[in-house]
């Protein structure tokens, strides 16, 4: 064999248009459709803001010099409410100050976000690992695992599970504390992202077997078996890596979904105890003041609905950043 | 056909059978005293230790998980002497903090709960396939953009914060609408309406997000399909090709999916229903939870999990009766 | 969860001049202009998803007793239906007068007037009495309801109708005698305002025939004017008229409304925005409690229309913090807790000014015998502002007298709370002022119902919980001991190892027995400074209340004795 | 005969089908690989043609051992291979590798070529005397690709390069025996005659021995030593390429010979033609006897009620038939 | 034959816009298909066989991809007319037959129905029972057994070979005068695939019609075409009958693809010719002539190759069109030798 191979590009063979830039990882070429998809940059800047704004909080506040815990009885008039328009807007005080205590919008904003990121982050990690390990295994093996699986899979979907999460708060709450989780905020966080991965793994699995089912009737799966390969290095060197599309989406569309479960939980009192800041004890407490100081309400609102649409046009160009669709045809 | 639809509801029953299981074991071990609490404010240990010998609480657990499945078959005796009653068949138990039986309860506060998921469901419905078709068709133009923004942000948005603003705006800034206030759609409808709209359109907003990316995507891989290049090579119009081709195979997932969410709602309108006022179940179930009232607690859930459950069952049917190709199987 | 449903017993005000207990009919004054009218639908908001109790028996709320007293449960006696210090009057009600003491206050009887009927139109015989007074015996199932009559009836071991012997039976109805039209109490002690206890809805009748126990709740049958058409929990009660009520049998109640519906279930926020905007129905509706963020839009905003719809005033209650005497078994950091605390920030949080006035003590000053100004621990600052100074040098005398206890103090107290926003708030300040001396609180929250039934579990280890409390009648009775002593239903201080409590105890059961009312008053104010004195009990404030009605809503009065609506007698404009 | 490099005795692979009942239970089985047999000879190439759904695909699978035979067995080098497990299967597996259909469903894409090629080695725990990179580099170019595009991704490569880094990584362990599962029918006609040429070229030079399965009796054609004809889960012939091609014995055989268009319109039209009607019965409920009997023009009540076994017709050459096609019919001989 | 084309395609381009670039799928493609002549078009995967076939009855994707040239049926040009225009066309004056008989129908309705439909669109007034025994009619006419039974039943309840016959049906139910078949027997079974190309060849026997035949097996071509087009690069690079192209191929990559196709009669073993590389990338073709990377003649003609596209012209001493830089006599003599590379 003498012949020369030029490496420029080919066409699938149905046709669609495929085309090679030379030495570039699957990665790299998301990377790079990404990149292109403005909306999807400012969303990804707005995230980043978000975390960065969220890690340094303290620092952030220890410059601006604010708290969210210092009262400030001074701003509120005898009814407990801001002095001044817009929410007692000042110097001081940038977005604010809370009705009934004084303190600082900003600040509890900030520390707010901590809690609803972290919430949102570690209730979509936590759901999402076990969500995609049960999802590959149960895919994988298929046969009786899978059948077991399904069936534990419909008993969880069966169960109302808000109603279960709102009922099993306290009483889960506690019995985490009595098993050494720090009692109050730590005890309450823990069982937030327990229970949100409790009833969530089951969407994740889902998708994740149903990836895993047409998977691994592709024959690289096949090909890693013949040359010898286990199961673990079948679900974790040849499967994994290729679900990280689906996983991705998933996780870009239900991290919002566990802030807002976070902060609707807060809204019935059982989200964060004070006087840490969440959004969800913001959001919660804010709606009662929509009369007497609509700047309240205004804004945590707007701070969740930027994050969540962030997340939302981030996911949706990740996927399509992933998984490029050249050609669709348009009626 | 026959005997998978048989085959399902027997799972169906099994299922419903593990799920009252642990629905009764998981608040059995809730740290609720149901004795105490029936025993009122100003009590003493003897009552209560009466009182959970007369409610049976005093009996092993699985002697206790027995005596409510028994029943729900047979009806069960409350009380003693002159006080007595009973909570016929099926029984689901007997509330006494709202001194009823848990399936009148049910009963009563079920039909509300689903003229709201039916009046909801219409309208995501309606609202999600049609903003996902416009967004199928004007796929990366504005049209495109502005349906899946809109659908991103009603998901994101917590439902007692959308239920609230709904409600003020409409019922106190713009005054366009009455405070909700439920009747029974047979008594007096336009009060039934007015009330229902705002709850309606929120649960909508909420849920028509998903249906429009749904049926966004599902259109889109169907419009790849050779299918509907063979429909066009037919000489279609091309209204004919959406619905008969485009829309029919993106919207056979999405039944199934919606099937589940409506099911969902039976069991869960919770937040809905408290900003509403609506006395539907899913707010009657919030209320068992701050008064740890375990029997109506287990009654709802259990009621939710049938409803999920049926759903499950209708939509597998539903799914053979849509897809030929399962029908057959 | 309005603050009416935490704080948890019946309530009583009364002005100086109640006791000369007048007899006399009702007239029409108060709550508003133009002549009141029959006809048409008075309405009730409310955030409850149900009426607490129906069954007469077992209603124990200020606010639900004047509404079921108002319009379907009569009872032997009943304050008067009066704005101001004349609705502190009893007066007989389904009694001709208000009862006949002898035998030095322990015999009372009470003769049943002519024409009174159930809402089937049978007649109310004493039977019917005795045997609604019988029912609250069961406390198994008759639950929430007051407890006097088992505790002032002569009558041992009686476990109520249902499930008493022949024997025991025949005990009560010798207890509670029925002669023709008169029922008379044998009690075992004197008592001698036992015509105030009988307002209660204790004593109101039950027809036997129609009694099933623990159902009744849904579908007590009605002695007054009006009856229940439909009740659904979460929904609606809607009372429509009691054909069979006598009017001419009734000098108190009027029934203006042709019916009156209680609408459960209501968002807080949308009850204020509904009275507020006053449209439709509304305009013929009540609503009792209006949320903190609302009181400035209502009170000081300059509508007049508004304020003239909604009324600010001093209710039964006063509010106080519990301390768990056996943990903090230390005067000086009680007084140091006391003293850090910024009371006024706290009534910020609550609402500011209305919440009501910083309590010197436990005894309103509406009890006006009972009543005198406190002396206050040093450094205490009358404005409600904190004293941290002071309250350091409490903390470092505490160093040397008690450091265990300081070190208690600073590790972490048990904080209990009901787990609602303001609780939260509160919280945020109690955490703020008692971090400023070196104390720490482990917070607990507790769902808002289970608050009280949590604190009163004596395994609960609480050092910190809060407490409210408003007398059942017009006598400090019915507050210092149950407060204060082991015996008293709601002593949540655990002060029985203290090493003056032997001597409380002692004090106030002579004051008890004390026939002389102006003397046992004069007992009363001391005991109330003999608490204060050790800060066995943190006072809060003497509560404010404000409600708010419908334009086109009468006789909106605040009643005295129940701090709530007259509800059967509110007519449509 | 010398030790043949690979035999299947009788093999048999029913998967079960048809979940039916109210527990569910299987209530049939697709018969997909219903007793076969063959031997290959070092150095040789047995081609296995066959329609979709004949089983020979699953056929090559059971012999790899990516599924288990539901009974039969497998021999390599005269070693059952059948009932290994664990290590000694996984150390099997380095003489017995195998060549995949789909170049672009047999690569990984998340990995670039060359983990794709050394993750056999890993797997195996083999690191060879001149590291990791330089034998996959060696290999790359063995099988005529850049080796300086170690680090790119298969989708940088067109059809038939993805087709060669699969080779690549099937000759890395250094098998003797190599199953290909239609290697090329995924490839433009220009690009199948670049891999058949190398696939010759590999075998000459490495000494491999192939099972080549292709539906294309063309491609079979050219780069057997012998041939096996399946239909319905069987071999139906089998004998040297030269002789099934020339002389089938199977009418099943010379239908599917007379079907394949021949690029030469001057031949349109010839005579003898044969077309089958209808399409191939069901795997899960074949007919009696015969399975083809349904679509030959030649059954008679004999095929419906005696299967026919398969019988020498002179040089080795098999068929199961039992009129074969102008062939003389010897009995005595049944399976090799 | 007649001498007037049916269909008269003349400078056909199709290029697409994605978001890699722009894709020139097809570029200065001219040809006649006169009424009864089978025409094929062979060539591999992204020659542009497809696209040229889709561009025929306007299926490609109007918002990304740009066609130009014209397409002309009986004087009205197929890729300006107005859409009514060209739903009348669709169907009735061209039908088309997929690669994939399965996805090609829609999984959701009866076979019966989908047919039907094709027949209602062009025949509004027809009664339902006109159009039911037109169906019938239709599937007896592809051989489906049993029809009046199969009628409702839906597309997977067929095998491959019985659904690319309903494929057909669909195609034919209108008597349309031009049928493009798009790798209508790729995905079959070589026995299957044979019944499929008998029933082509006699209906259009029996109706007269034109086909055009895209695929990228040669046997089919020298089964059942009279011409064919070799297509390269979005191109036609030869255009010659069919027992020419198989005689004397005249143009460098014909003679590769000829090679390429092993024989059953013989055995090749070690001699299978090849053409070296991989075809070209539509996005960015070489310059000049796209096939002269892979052309072992290149080099011959100097830079002409390099640079200058070769025009489809006449051969001379043959009928065939070569779009090829060498001599004719080179192409002629060469393509003779039969073993040119």
């Amino acid at each position: 064999m003498s012949a020369t191979f030029t490496d420029t590009a080919t066409l699938a063979s149905d046709g669609t248009v495929g085309v090679v830039i030379e030495g570039k990882s699957p990665r790299q070429l998301a990377w790079m459709r990404f990149r292109r998809d403005k909306f999807a940059l400012a969303a990804a800047g707005v995230i980043l803001f978000y975390i960065f704004a969220a890690a340094f909080a303290p620092v952030i506040c220890a410059v601006l010099g604010i708290s969210p815990y210092e009262l400030d009885g001074d701003a509120l008039n005898d009814f407990g409410l801001p002095k001044g328009a817009f929410g007692g807007i000042s110097s001081e005080h940038w977005l604010g100050v809370e009705p009934g205590t004084g303190r600082d919008i900003l600040a509890r904003l900030l520390y707010g976000a901590r809690v609803s990121l972290l919430v949102g982050f570690l209730g979509t990690l936590l759901t999402t690992t076990i969500g995609v390990m049960i999802g590959i295994f149960a895919g994988y093996r298929r046969g009786k695992v899978d059948a077991v699986v399904g069936r534990f899979m419909d008993l969880t979907l069966a169960f109302p599970s808000f109603l279960l999460i709102i009922a099993l708060t306290r009483p889960f709450t506690q019995r985490l504390e009595s098993l050494g989780v720090p009692e109050g905020n730590p005890a309450r966080l823990t069982y937030i992202v327990l229970v949100l991965a409790t009833f969530g793994w089951v969407y994740v699995a889902r998708v994740v077997r149903g990836q895993t089912l047409s998977l691994r009737e592709r024959e690289f799966v096949e090909a890693a078996r013949a040359s010898g390969a286990g199961t673990g290095h079948i679900v974790f060197k040849q499967l994994l890596p290729n679900l990280w599309a689906p996983v991705i989406v998933i996780v870009s569309l239900s991290l919002p979904g566990y802030v807002a479960t976070e902060s609707t939980l807060s809204f019935l009192g059982l989200g964060m105890l004070p006087p840490a800041a969440s959004w969800g004890v913001m959001l919660g407490d804010s709606v009662k003041y929509y009369r007497a100081d609509p700047t309240y309400l205004f804004i945590p609102g707007v701070a969740l609905i930027v994050l969540v649409l962030a997340f939302n046009i981030l996911g949706d160009a990740v996927r399509d950043a992933l998984d490029p669709k050249a050609d669709r045809q348009t009626l | 056909m026959l005997l998978f639809v048989t085959r399902r509801i027997l799972f169906a029953l099994a299922l419903l059978l593990a799920v009252s299981f642990f629905t009764y074991m998981l608040f059995a071990m809730l740290p609720a005293d149901p004795a105490a609490l029936t025993c009122g404010k100003n009590c003493k240990p003897e009552i209560i230790e009466a009182n959970r010998v007369r409610l049976g609480y005093d009996k092993p657990l699985l002697e206790q998980y027995w005596l409510f499945i028994k029943g729900f078959f047979v009806g069960r005796d409350y009380g003693v002497g002159a006080a007595a009653f009973s909570c016929p068949a099926p029984s689901l138990g007997y509330s006494f903090s709202q001194h009823e039986c848990v399936t009148t309860l049910i009963a009563r506060t079920f039909p509300v709960t689903f003229y709201l998921s039916l009046g909801a469901f219409i309208l995501w419905m309606t609202l999600g396939i049609g903003l996902g078709t416009i967004a199928a068709l004007k796929r990366g133009r504005w049209q495109d953009r502005a349906a899946t923004t809109f659908s991103a942000v009603g998901v994101s948005l917590p439902t007692f914060y959308i239920g609230l603003l709904v409600l003020f705006s409409f019922c106190i800034w713009l005054r366009i609408l009455p405070f909700p206030s439920y009747e029974s759609p047979f008594e007096d409808p336009l009060s039934f309406l007015t009330t229902m709209i705002l709850p309606w359109t929120t649960l909508a907003v909420l849920s028509a997000a998903g249906y429009t990316r749904l049926t966004r995507n599902g259109m889109l891989e169907a419009m790849n399909e050779d299918f509907v290049r063979l429909g066009i090579a037919k000489g279609l119009r091309r209204r004919t090709i959406i619905r008969k081709y485009v829309l029919r195979s993106a919207l056979v997932p999405i039944v199934t999916i919606a099937g589940l969410d409506f099911a969902a709602l039976l069991g869960g309108a919770i937040i809905t229903e408290s900003v509403f006022s609506l006395p539907g179940m899913g707010r009657m179930s919030i209320r068992a939870v701050v008064e740890s009232d375990l029997p109506v607690l287990v009654g709802t859930t259990m009621t939710a999990a049938v409803f999920i459950v049926l759903a499950n069952v209708v939509v597998d049917v539903l799914y053979g009766v849509l897809d030929p190709r399962v029908r057959s199987k | 969860m309005t603050k009416r449903r935490i704080i948890g017993a019946v309530s009583f005000a009364l002005a100086a001049s109640v006791l000369a207990a007048a007899c006399g009919g009702g007239s029409d004054s108060g709550g508003g202009d133009g002549e009141a009218k029959k006809g048409g639908t008075i309405r009730i908001l409310t955030s409850g998803e149900q009426i607490a109790h129906l069954d007469p028996q077992r209603n124990y709320t200020g606010s639900d007793l004047a509404f079921a007293g108002t319009t379907m449960h009569r009872s032997l006696t009943s304050y008067k239906y009066e704005e101001g210090d004349a609705g502190s009057e009893i007066a007989g009600d389904l009694a001709t007068d208000t009862g006949t003491a002898s035998n030095e206050g322990k015999t009372w009887a009470f003769t049943l007037r002519d024409g009174i009927t159930f809402e089937d139109g049978s007649a109310i015989t004493c039977a019917d009495v005795a045997y609604g007074v019988s029912r609250s015996f069961a406390t198994d199932v008759i639950t929430d309801g007051p407890t006097y009559a088992i505790s002032y009836i002569d009558v041992a071991d009686y476990p109520g109708p249902y499930t008493a012997t022949a024997e025991q039976q025949a005990a009560y109805d010798k207890a509670v005698a029925c002669e023709g039209n008169t029922i008379t109490f044998n009690l075992k002690n004197p008592v001698a305002d036992f015509n105030y206890t009988t307002t209660l809805l204790t004593f109101s009748p039950v027809p036997k025939a129609k009694d099933n126990g623990e159902k009744y709740d849904m579908n007590p049958v009605s002695s007054g004017p009006y009856k229940i058409e439909s009740y659904e929990v979460g929904k609606s009660l809607v009372l429509v008229r009691n054909e069979n009520w006598n009017a001419d049998s009734d000098e108190l109640r009027k029934a203006y409304a042709d019916s009156i519906v209680y609408e459960f279930g209501l968002e807080e926020a949308t009850i204020d925005e509904r009275m507020i905007a006053d449209a439709g129905d509304d305009q013929f509706a009540v609503s009792e409690g209006i949320q903190p963020e609302n009181l400035q839009t209502i009170f000081e905003n300059g509508d007049e229309a508004l304020k003239a719809r909604s009324v600010d005033y001093y209710d039964p209650y006063v509010s106080y913090t519990n301390l768990n005497n056996e943990n903090l078994s230390c005067y000086e950091v009680r007084k140091a807790i006391y003293l850090a605390l910024d009371r006024e920030a706290l009534r910020k949080a609550g609402g500011g000014p209305y919440t009501g006035d910083f309590a010197d003590g436990f005894v309103k000053p509406a009890l006006a015998l009972d009543y005198a100004k406190s002396t206050m621990p040093e450094g205490y600052n009358t404005d409600g502002s904190a004293n941290v100074e002071a309250a350091k040098a409490a903390v470092a005398e505490a160093e040397t007298k008690c450091p265990d206890v300081v070190a208690r103090a600073k590790s972490g107290l048990n904080f209990y709370y009901p787990d609602t926003p303001t609780w939260q708030k509160s919280l945020a300040i109690w955490q703020d002022n008692l971090g400023a001396i070196g104390f720490k609180l482990k917070p607990e929250a507790v769902e808002p119902s289970q608050y009280w039934p949590t604190v009163m579990n004596p395994e609960t280890d609480y050092d910190i919980a809060r407490g409210g409390w408003a007398p059942d009648w017009a006598n400090a009775s019915t507050v210092i001991p149950e407060l204060f002593t082991t015996g008293g239903g709601f002593n949540l201080t655990r002060n029985s190892k203290d090493a003056d409590y032997a001597e409380f105890e002692g004090l106030v059961n002579a004051a008890k027995v004390n026939l002389d009312r102006v003397a046992q008053g004069k007992q009363w104010q001391e005991l109330n400074q003999y608490v204060v004195d050790r800060l066995w009990a943190l006072p809060g404030s003497f509560l404010k209340a404000q409600s708010i009605w419908g334009s086109k809503v009468g006789n909106t009065f605040q009643w005295g004795p129940f701090g709530a609506f007259c509800f059967g007698n509110l007519y449509v404009k | 005969m010398k030790q043949a490099a690979l035999e299947a005795h009788n093999v048999i692979k029913y998967f079960p089908t048809g979940h039916s009942g109210i527990l569910g239970r299987p209530t049939n089985e697709v018969k997909a690989v219903d007793g076969v047999s063959f031997s290959i000879a070092h150095g040789e190439t047995l081609g296995v043609v066959g329609e979709s759904g004949c089983g020979k695909s699953t056929l090559a699978r059971v012999v790899t051992r990516l599924i288990d035979a539901t009974s039969g067995e497998i021999l390599m080098d005269g070693e059952s291979i059948s009932h290994l497990s664990g290590k000694s299967l996984r150390i099997a597996r380095r003489k017995l590798q195998m060549i995949f259909q789909d170049p672009y469903a047999s690569l990984n894409p998340r990995h670039s070529v060359g983990q794709i090629i050394s993750s056999p080695l890993s797997v195996q725990g083999i690191s060879p005397p001149q590291g990791v990179k330089a034998r996959v580099q060696e290999l790359m170019e063995l099988v005529g690709l850049n080796p300086e595009h170690y680090n790119r991704y298969p989708h940088e490569f067109s059809g038939g390069q993805r087709q060669r880094i699969g080779i690549a990584r099937a000759l890395v362990l250094e098998p003797t025996v190599l199953v290909a599962d239609e290697p090329v029918s995924a490839l433009d006609v220009s690009i199948q005659a670049q891999i058949l040429n190398l696939l010759e070229t590999l075998q000459a030079e490495l000494g491999l021995t192939y099972m080549f399965i292709a539906h294309d009796l063309s491609v079979v054609r050219h780069i057997a030593d012998n041939v096996a004809v399946m239909y319905l889960g069987k071999i139906v012939e089998m004998g040297s390429a030269q002789s099934v091609y020339t002389q089938p014995g199977h009418p099943y055989t010379s239908a599917l010979l007379s079907a394949v268009p021949v690029a030469d319109p001057t031949r349109r039209g010839r005579d003898g033609r044969i077309r089958l009607e209808g399409d191939v019965p069901s795997p899960i409920d074949p007919p009696s006897g015969c399975r083809f009997r349904t679509r030959c023009w030649k059954a008679t009540d004999l095929c419906a009620s005696t299967e026919p076994l398969l019988a020498d017709q002179g040089n080795g050459h098999l068929v199961a038939c039992h009129f074969p096609m102008e062939t003389p019919v010897t009995l005595g001989n049944t399976q090799p | 034959m007649s001498n007037s084309p049916l269909l008269s395609v003349s400078n056909l381009c199709v290029s697409f816009n994605t978001p890699d670039g722009v894709v020139q799928a097809v570029n200065d493609v001219s040809f006649d298909l006169f009424p009864g002549q089978t025409l094929g078009i062979v060539g591999e995967s992204g020659s542009g066989k497809s696209v040229t076939a889709s561009s025929l009855l306007r299926l490609n994707n109007s918002v990304t991809s740009t066609t130009t040239g014209s397409v002309q049926l009986e004087g009205r040009d197929v890729l300006t007319v107005d859409e009514p225009t060209m739903r009348s066309i669709r169907g009735q004056d061209i039908a088309m037959v997929f690669q994939d008989p399965l996805s090609a129908l829609n999984p959701y309705y009866t076979v019966g129905d989908q047919i039907a439909e094709a027949y209602i669109i062009h025949h509004s007034s027809a009664t339902k029972d006109d159009v039911r025994a037109r169906v019938l009619e239709m599937l007896k006419k592809v051989g489906i057994p049993n029809p009046e039974k199969r009628i409702d039943e839906y597309p997977h309840q067929f095998s491959g070979g019985m659904r690319q016959r309903i494929v057909i049906a669909i195609a034919l139910i209108n008597s349309p005068r031009i049928l493009i078949a798009d790798e209508p027997t790729t995905a079959l079974d070589v026995t299957v695939q044979a019944q499929i190309l008998d029933l082509m060849l006699d209906l259009q026997r029996e109706t007269g019609m034109a086909i055009i035949l895209i695929t990228h097996d040669l046997g089919v071509v020298a089964e059942v075409a009279d011409s064919t087009l070799v297509m390269y690069g979005g191109r036609i690079v030869e255009r010659a009958t069919v027992s020419e192209i198989f005689a004397t191929p005249t143009h460098p990559y014909s003679w590769g693809l000829l090679g390429a196709v092993g024989s059953l009669d013989t055995s090749t073993r070690g001699h299978l010719t090849t053409i070296p590389g991989t075809p070209p990338s539509l996005i960015s073709l070489p310059t000049g002539c796209s096939f002269h990377p892979r052309c072992a003649y290149a080099k011959d003609t100097g830079s002409r190759c390099t640079t200058e596209v070769p025009e489809l012209h006449k051969v001379s001493g043959t009928s065939s069109s070569s779009a090829c830089h060498m001599s004719d006599a080179q192409l002629v003599s060469l393509g003779a030798r039969g073993d040119t590379l």
